[in-house]
């Protein structure tokens, strides 16, 4: 298959001529060697037509060899690893590479969408804000589908991504971008003066620009000289090179997001090796040397496969060893580009003209022309002709004469652009360079960077290596240490001016701006005739720059065609505004560990294993998964709940309560901050007592219940609800370090260090006496409702025992040091088993608090103030809190608010669903007529009817009044009567004895 | 020039050489009825509004930038009228009316696509809250589904429902939402305001308030003074900065928020998705990249760009929600700036300086409000009144505690 | 963007929960008179462009509330310390 | 489970049986790469005493004097260890201190510390609520690079050295002791650890040994 690579140059560029790499294109076998890109591989095999394009379906070939490419986008791999819009220019050829064109049909050759051009005159730019109108409903029926399957490039896999991808994080000195001539330089000065130095380079080789030309430096080939300093940097072991890795962004605080495409160059990825890995580089320094990119000359029809940038041309020459045609024109304005005649010529690429649009002859040109044996013309592009690939160019002499040439090469260039965008991504605004006439990077950099070599405009190789050394010898400085004297001048005078030529006027066919995105001259002069006369306008107009290139190859023209069409100087156009990343990035690699059950980390409760065991239903509350019930087999979710109410109300039931947010909460002034805090009063609460309180937010509103108890005059342990935890304790260091620092009090969460089960139920005194060590007592004389204490429970465990009850059942939380919570859950089954115990869930749990009326997340949920919960008698007249004053105000109070009420549906049958609002028995389901909305509802078994929590407008006030509870998203009514919250045990009487 | 299938082929064949500038390019008048200040989505609306509803003509929008270049611009294209406080919800429905007639209204195709907001729940309890929503919608005259697990997977089957550390239980559906193409919002209110007469201004900052006894008379602009008789703020992000120059203090911070697209794809995503347990939320444009958000970069900041943590927050909800999407490319991310108001909820009002009106504090979802905001801007400018839909749009409900905070979060603005 | 702790040293923003501005300052007084002065302290914000001067809580960290000046335009930081000054 | 006889364990007595952070997840083994050497070792210190000690407010000096007379320990001002008879104390905020001990296990430190600092810290127990995870090997530094912010490059991050930090999205206090690192973490998210760890130790091999 070797011999099928016709346009293979033998022996030439640094892929390994030895060894034979197969891959597909369109099912189509091919074979190419390591060190090629698909790109290369293609054109080594002489395939031109690569895709289509967005909007007209136009053929498209390879324009560059880098990853600004517009055009050589294909689908790589297949199945749920199928990754469309794949740069072909930077896809690492590997064995077994299965690459597919896109954005055609029925066949890339053969494409029945691309009688889309037909019509361009219509398809103008911004057509379709201009039609599809008529009639309106036809746009979700008709228009848009059609639109949106015409449009997009690449099919995506709908299958979940099989790889895997990780995170890390790197620290330096200095961090250098790129490894041309001037990042290496740059690097090698940093390093050797003992900074931390990263390079990453998003090739796969180092060396930049220096592989895909044939300069000498220092006496040696480029090449040779590159590999030497690359050799240097690995030796030096402070320097870490990071190959095939993208610095996609510049961050505040001199952070850098970089990508490494771990194992895209192997065809899948190896055992525990991630597909990328995403890095965040922290750098004290950075110097970006991310080089330059080449702009075209636009001319008619400069989309055909065939049309390639000078640079491009060169790199497949010299770098892979490839003619990227037989027969080659050059076009160009500028001296860089001479060089690609010579290069192909030595190649042995016959080169018919070199084609020259600026005003004056150009000495140097028509000597290389003379040498490559080409002609010289002054004059520019008048058309290409070869729909799937260039077959002769016309071109168009000073003098108005035509000449056609035969050829399938033709090589552009227009001058280069720095790649500038890193040092704009903190706002910084490039500057206009009128020598050079491009964008260079600006005054106003990220803190920390620096750039150097054709990124900051330094074009020539000598002002490359001067420029990089010195950056990284300034960077080194700037963290500390001394770098050496600089080896190299920078060269006296190296801003060769240049005469930009932007584009042929009056060529035939479209000349083509943007090219993926189908953007021509005429679209760009529309869009300037519409009123649209800034950059920004034009590009949102027309989609110049919106393609996965971002413009690389085509925003600076666009912004000269602009400039001409108003009428004024390109300097003060400006540009649009680069964003990160600086090439696409894959989701996966910013996600990294955190997909499917690795999303977030989850949190166990401490009988969670104990509970797998006996076959619990599991819910995710916030991080938590916690038991929501216990089904046995063939119970229906409805009887376990009811089977675990009735359980704990008439025998025992345990809970594991450990999610609850619990504050140690120590020091003299420990009760003073909880009376700030609570709008209830905790300073006097007696040593071995518990007391309920609720917090506000300073605006007024209910921000989090629990309970708190004092467990030493200078010692409270305070509960929040699990969904609050971390809330509170912020809020608590707010109190303390900013309102007020003058209180010696101390926090800290103890969250994680208790087990804490709750026991509830008429026998559950036998169960924790079971459970404590002799000698201590806890009968309801000893420690009554509300006490709490610290205990020893089942041979010396410490334990803490609170006398509390969300069941309203008599009850008792027992806590012991989370090591033990596994064997306690287990001992407390054990020593309940004689009284019936059975563990309940937090479905449970919820029946029994809103029988008992206790206000839960469904009812905190901050828009809700003590007075709504029915907890406005519970705040302290005499003193300050958290929420006081702007609770008071009328609105937070008014009797009109919906407060909280019991809800009774008239038949005990019907559910009363939670989400329903509430309106007058008689009154319509409208907006006008809403009176609140139930908040909380369940069975409850004791009672045998379905009963509900709701805020309901003045509802403490309405008892007994019927109301029409009102679900229209799923075609419900019912009526039920406003009732007392306290369904269950109204005066408490079963907490008490 | 009027939009239609003639035009469109007239201009074709005469090779598109004839099509006239969308608006004009004016030199300010001295001074003008109105002056709107801020040509985004809702100045320019308002602008259209005063002039079509009210025969209020002799109006400019000041823009500092090009218009559209503010929030209009860059957000994610999301409209929906699924709130839940009577505060809100008849506000953002009346404009979901509006959005459905815009095109009509302002010959300008907006690609006003009802594809359906669907936002998945994970929980009985986030259940409970969409189905109060839900109600409050459909209390309102809005559409609102509530689907089961199938019917979501019936409309993105290849949503993590197998793996998912918070997975999918169902969702509320609201197939009226849908997305607006931005830009074609500000261009076509501008067009249409321009052709009624109104001045549209670019390149022109306004830098000052001139008040005399406690009444506006006009407004300091890069371009010099232009007298006015009222003056209207719709200044979206930057609305603190400008009101300072009047002496006004807000309930409002300025925060970021950042957007992505992907690479342009086909067709993937049918209709709006949202995830509630991580901070994400995504559609298709009809170009076929993915544009997607997430949560607020959370400080305090006029830069207009955000920071990593946020990128990859996004991702990471993106790829707990959809894992078919890691190996699609972000192209681009960029930031707007928010104008987050104390409450999560906006403020059209009057100020305590006669004549001069505010428009704010939309924070992140002020792009579907466009066309109502407009609208009871217009009413309140034109007649003095607050329009019944936005009644309770008021500043002095942070006085009196009426405050509008579907969040429940209170004062707290990046926790909106 | 990165906070230096003045306790644990320079650390990225996902450490950190940001509360906004540190001038406002919580009232003494609960009389009617103060209703002003309260309102402003909840609700009323400069939010300027420019220096500004702000609340973070490094939760992940040390678990200190700091005082950091921050420009809103740049996001460059030019101070930070403890909130709890003598803490 | 049967209820044991009353043993004495580490400093408490109980009849119930301790259960690690990482029972149920993390079997000892070998993971990931097999050929070779383990890149990363990793191994749980069980039943360390683990205490918050918080000055009061105006003792921090009397605490600093108190800490020094009993364990030979200067308390540091910044995010780093000293190292005292038997017990590792780490600043981890202003005034606060999180103390580490193996002779002094579980409950035994926080008892001991609050009885010595009665009036002036306020003491609590910890020796539950965490686990702590040592993880050493010539890899060490690149598993934790994949979930830590934190430059641990050994000239910054020296014998000693601590932070309080996040770990892919999980709190955690890292200290470096000679050449290995001990991460705290809290118990509730042992399994997402250890499932972390797994994945971020496979490329270099990772061994997981148990200790005590
Ligand atoms: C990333 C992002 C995503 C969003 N996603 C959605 C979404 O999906 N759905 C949704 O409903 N909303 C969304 N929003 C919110 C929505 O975009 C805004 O609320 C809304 O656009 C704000 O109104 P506007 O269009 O008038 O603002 P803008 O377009 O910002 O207009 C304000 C204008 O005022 C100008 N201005 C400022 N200062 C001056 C001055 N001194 N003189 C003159 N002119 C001045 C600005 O240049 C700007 O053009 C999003 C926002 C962002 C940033
Ligand atoms: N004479 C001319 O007109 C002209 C114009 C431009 C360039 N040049 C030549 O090009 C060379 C420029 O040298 P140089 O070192 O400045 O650039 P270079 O182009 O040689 O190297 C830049 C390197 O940076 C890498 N890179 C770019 N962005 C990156 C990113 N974000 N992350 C990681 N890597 C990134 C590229 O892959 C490339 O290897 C010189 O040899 C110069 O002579 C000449
Ligand atoms: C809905 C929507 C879709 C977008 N799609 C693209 C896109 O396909 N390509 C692109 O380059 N930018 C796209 N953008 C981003 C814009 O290029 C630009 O970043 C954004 O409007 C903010 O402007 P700025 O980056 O110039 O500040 C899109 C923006 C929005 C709001
Ligand atoms: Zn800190």
């Amino acid at each position: 298959m070797a011999g099928n690579q016709i346009n293979r140059l033998s022996g030439k560029g640094l892929v390994d001529h030895g060894k034979t790499v197969s891959f597909q294109f369109d099912g189509e076998a091919f074979s190419g060697h390591p060190g090629d890109t698909l790109a290369s591989a293609l054109l080594a095999n002489g395939v031109r037509l690569v895709g289509r394009s967005f909007k007209y379906h136009r053929p498209r070939g390879i324009l560059t060899a880098g990853s600004e490419e517009p055009n050589a986008l294909v689908e790589l791999r297949t199945g749920a690893r199928r990754e469309p819009n794949t740069r072909a220019t930077t896809i690492e050829l590997y064995d077994g590479l299965d690459a597919t064109s896109q954005n055609r049909w029925p066949s890339l050759k053969l494409d029945v969408l691309s009688v889309n051009q037909l019509a361009t005159p219509i398809f103008g730019a911004g057509f379709y804000y201009k039609t599809f109108m008529w009639p309106a409903a036809f746009w979700e029926k008709l228009y848009e589908p059609m639109i949106r399957r015409a449009a997009g490039l690449g099919y995506p896999s709908k299958l979940s991504d099989p790889d895997h991808y990780e995170k890390s994080n790197a620290f330096c000195d200095v961090l250098v971008i790129g490894s041309g001539a001037a990042g290496l330089s740059a690097a090698l000065a940093a390093a050797k003066a003992g900074a931390r130095v990263i390079l990453c380079e998003e090739d796969f080789e180092l060396g930049g620009r220096l592989l895909a030309e044939s300069d000498e430096i220092d006496g040696k080939p480029a090449q040779e000289w590159a590999r030497a300093a690359a050799a240097e940097l690995e030796s030096l072991p402070d320097c870490r090179i990071m190959r095939r890795t993208t610095v996609f962004g510049a961050y505040d605080g001199g952070v850098y997001g970089a990508v490494e495409r771990v194992s895209d160059h192997l065809p899948v990825p190896p055992e525990h090796a991630p597909r990328q890995r995403l890095w965040r580089i922290v750098a004290k320094q950075s110097v970006v040397c991310a080089g330059g990119i080449e702009r075209p000359i636009l001319f008619g029809n400069n989309d055909r496969p065939g049309v390639m940038l000078a640079g491009a041309v060169r790199t497949y020459v010299n770098r892979f060893g490839v003619a990227p045609g037989r027969t080659a024109v050059v076009f160009a304005d500028n001296h860089d580009a001479l060089r690609t005649a010579t290069d192909l010529a030595a190649a042995g690429v016959a080169v018919r003209a070199i084609v020259d649009p600026r005003p004056q002859a150009s000495a140097a040109a028509e000597q290389v022309a003379g040498e490559a044996g080409a002609l010289y013309i002054r004059g520019g592009i008048e058309n290409v002709r070869g729909a799937l690939g260039i077959k002769s160019v016309r071109v168009k002499d000073a003098q108005g004469g035509t000449k056609e040439f035969d050829c399938d090469l033709l090589a552009t260039s227009g001058g280069w652009n720095p790649a500038l965008n890193l040092t704009t991504h903190l706002g910084g605004k490039p500057a206009w360079d009128s020598a050079l006439s491009c964008l260079v990077p600006g005054e106003d950099l990220p803190p920390g960077m620096q750039v150097a070599g054709a990124a900051a405009g330094q074009f020539s190789l000598q002002a490359c290596l001067a420029s990089g050394e010195a950056a990284g010898a300034e960077a080194a400085k700037h963290c500390g240490f001394s770098p050496s004297a600089l080896r190299r001048p920078a060269p006296a005078q190296d801003r060769a001016p240049a005469t930009p030529v932007w584009y042929v006027e009056n060529s035939r066919g479209k000349a083509f701006v943007d090219f993926q995105n189908d953007v021509a001259v005429s679209d760009v002069k529309l869009a300037a005739r519409e009123g649209f006369r800034v950059p920004d306008h034009v590009k949102r107009y027309t989609t110049l720059g919106m393609a996965t290139d971002q413009g690389k190859t085509s925003n600076l023209n666009g912004a000269a065609i602009l400039a001409e069409a108003t009428g004024r100087y390109l300097g003060a156009v400006g540009s649009t505004t680069f964003r990160p990343p600086y090439t696409p990035v894959a989701l996966g690699a910013l996600a990294g560990h955190h997909r499917g059950k690795d999303f977030r980390p989850t949190r166990l409760a401490p009988s969670h294993r104990w509970a797998e065991e006996q076959g619990a239903v599991f819910v995710e509350v916030g991080a938590w998964m916690r038991a929501l019930m216990y089904p046995k087999p063939g119970e229906a979710a409805q009887e376990t709940v009811n089977r675990e109410v009735s359980n704990t109300r008439t025998n025992v039931g345990v809970c594991d309560v450990s999610t609850l947010g619990k504050i140690d909460v120590q020091g003299p002034d420990a009760g003073e901050l909880l009376n700030r805090v609570y709008i209830n009063a905790f300073a006097k609460l007696p040593v071995g007592k518990a007391r309920y309180g609720l917090m506000l937010r300073e605006d007024g509103f209910a921000m989090d219940d629990g309970t708190t108890a004092r467990l030493a005059e200078d010692h409270f342990y305070m509960t929040t609800t699990t969904a609050n935890a971390l809330k509170v304790s912020q809020h608590l260091e707010f109190c303390q370090q900013v309102l007020w620092p003058e209180l010696d009090v101390q926090t800290v969460s103890a969250t994680e260090q208790w087990a804490q089960y709750a026991v509830a139920g008429p026998k559950a005194r036998k169960v924790i006496e079971a459970l404590l060590d002799a000698g201590q007592d806890i009968s309801n004389d000893a420690f009554p409702y509300m006490a709490c204490g610290k205990f020893t429970v089942c041979g010396g465990t410490p334990a803490r025992i609170f006398r509390l009850s969300f069941s309203g059942e008599l009850a008792y939380e027992i806590g012991v040091p989370a090591r033990y919570g596994d064997a306690l859950i287990r001992a407390i089954i054990k020593a309940g088993a004689e009284h019936g115990i059975a563990p309940y869930g937090t479905e449970a749990l919820g029946v029994m608090r809103i029988e008992k009326g206790h206000a839960a997340g469904p009812e905190l949920n901050g828009q809700t103030t003590a007075h709504d919960l029915g907890l406005g008698k519970m705040a302290s007249t005499k003193k300050d809190f958290i929420g006081r004053f702007m609770g008071e105000r009328e609105a937070l109070n008014e009797a009109g608010r919906a407060a909280m009420v019991g809800l009774k549906p008239l038949n005990p049958k019907t559910r009363i669903a939670s989400g329903s609002h509430l309106v007058k028995r008689d009154a319509q389901a409208t907006g006008a007529n809403d009176e609140g909305y139930v908040t909380s509802m369940a069975y409850s078994p004791e009672l045998e009817t379905f009963i509900a929590l709701a805020m309901l407008s003045n509802g403490p006030a309405r008892m007994g009044e019927v109301v029409k509870v009102c679900d229209p998203l799923r075609g419900n009514e019912t009526l039920a009567e406003v009732c007392s919250a306290h369904f269950v045990d109204p005066e408490g009487g079963r907490l008490r004895v | 020039m009027r939009y239609s299938l003639a035009s469109l082929i007239t201009n074709a064949l005469s090779g598109n050489r004839n099509w006239k500038p969308v608006w004009r390019e004016p030199e300010p008048k001295p001074s003008y009825d109105v002056i709107i200040v801020g040509g985004g989505g809702h100045g320019l609306s308002t602008a259209h509004y005063l002039a079509k509803e009210h025969g209020i003509t002799n109006v400019a929008v000041i823009e500092k930038s090009y218009i559209g270049s503010g929030n209009v611009g860059r957000n994610t294209t999301i409209v929906r009228s699924n709130y839940l406080l009577p505060g809100n919800e008849p506000f953002y429905e009346w404009s979901m009316k509006l959005w459905e007639g815009l095109e009509q209204d302002i010959n300008y195709n907006a690609m006003v696509s009802q594809r359906g907001v669907l936002n998945v729940f994970h929980s009985d309890g986030q259940r409970d809250a969409f189905v109060r929503r839900g109600n409050a919608m459909r209390f309102y005259g809005a559409d609102a589904e509530l689907l089961d697990k199938e019917q979501v997977r019936a409309l993105v089957p290849f949503v993590d429902f197998d793996n998912a550390r918070f997975p999918v239980r169902g969702g509320l559906f609201q197939p009226r939402g849908g997305t607006v193409r931005h830009d074609a919002v500000a261009w076509g209110y501008g067009r249409s305001a321009d052709s009624r007469g109104v001045d549209i201004i670019q390149n022109c900052a306004v830098t000052g308030f001139r008040i005399e006894n406690g009444r506006i008379v006009g407004v300091e602009t890069e371009k010099g003074f232009i007298g006015a008789k009222k003056v209207a703020l719709a200044v979206a992000g930057s609305s603190s900065r400008v009101a300072q120059m009047a002496g006004l203090r807000l309930p409002i911070e300025a925060h970021v928020l950042q957007a992505f697209v992907t690479e342009g794809i086909k067709p993937l995503l049918d209709t709006v998705i949202t995830f509630g347990a991580g901070h994400f939320y995504c559609s298709q444009s009809d170009k076929g990249g993915l544009v997607f958000g997430g949560d607020i970069d959370g400080y305090n900041t006029y830069a207009q760009r955000g920071n990593l943590p946020v990128v990859e927050d996004v991702a990471e909800g993106g790829m707990a929600l959809i894992p078919a999407i890691g190996r699609l490319r972000i192209l681009r991310s960029w930031g707007g700036l928010l104008d987050m108001s104390m409450d999560g909820s906006p403020i059209i009002d009057k100020t305590p300086v006669d004549g001069l009106y505010f428009n704010g504090g939309w924070c992140y979802g002020g792009f579907k409000a466009t066309p109502a905001s407009g609208w009871c801007y217009a009413h309140l400018i034109a007649t003095g009144e607050p329009h019944p839909y936005a009644a309770a749009y008021r500043f002095d409900r942070f006085g009196s505690g009426r405050v509008i905070d579907e969040k429940g979060m209170g004062a707290q603005p990046n926790l909106h | 963007m990165r906070i230096n702790c003045p306790y644990c040293g320079a650390r990225g923003l996902e450490e950190f929960t940001y509360r906004g501005d540190a001038t406002v300052k919580r009232p003494e007084s609960i009389e009617e008179s103060a209703r002003d002065a309260w309102v402003d302290y909840v609700y009323l914000r400069d939010n300027p462009a420019g220096l500004h001067k702000e609340l973070w809580h490094h939760g992940a960290g040390c678990h200190s509330w700091l005082e950091v000046t921050r420009n809103t335009v740049t996001h460059e930081i030019t101070a930070v310390e403890l909130a709890a000054k003598g803490r | 489970m049967p209820i044991l006889s009353i043993r004495k364990e580490g400093g408490s007595v109980s009849n119930l049986e301790s259960t690690s952070a990482l029972h149920g997840f993390a079997t000892p083994g070998r993971y990931g790469k097999r050929d070779g050497e383990a890149g990363v070792t990793a191994s749980e210190r069980k039943n360390l005493g683990l205490a918050t000690v918080v000055a009061r407010k105006g003792q921090e000096a009397a605490l600093k004097t108190a800490i020094q007379g009993a364990y030979g320990a200067d308390l540091p001002d910044g995010s780093r260890s000293a190292v005292g008879k038997g017990v590792r104390f780490i600043g981890i905020g202003p005034g606060q201190w999180f103390a580490v001990s193996e002779s002094l296990a579980n409950e035994a430190l926080a008892d001991e510390l609050a009885t010595k600092l009665q009036g002036i810290a306020s003491v609590a127990d910890h020796s539950s609520g965490r686990a702590v995870m040592r993880i050493e090997g010539p890899a060490a530094r690149d598993v934790l690079a994949k979930g830590l912010m934190i430059d641990l490059d050994p000239r910054v991050f020296v014998d000693g050295a601590a932070a309080t930090s996040t770990l892919s999205h999980m709190g955690v206090l890292l200290w470096r002791d000679g050449n290995a690192y001990d991460v705290a973490l809290f118990r509730s998210v042992g399994g997402s650890f250890w499932g972390w760890l797994r994945d971020s130790g496979a490329a270099f091999g990772l061994e997981f040994v148990t200790t005590s």
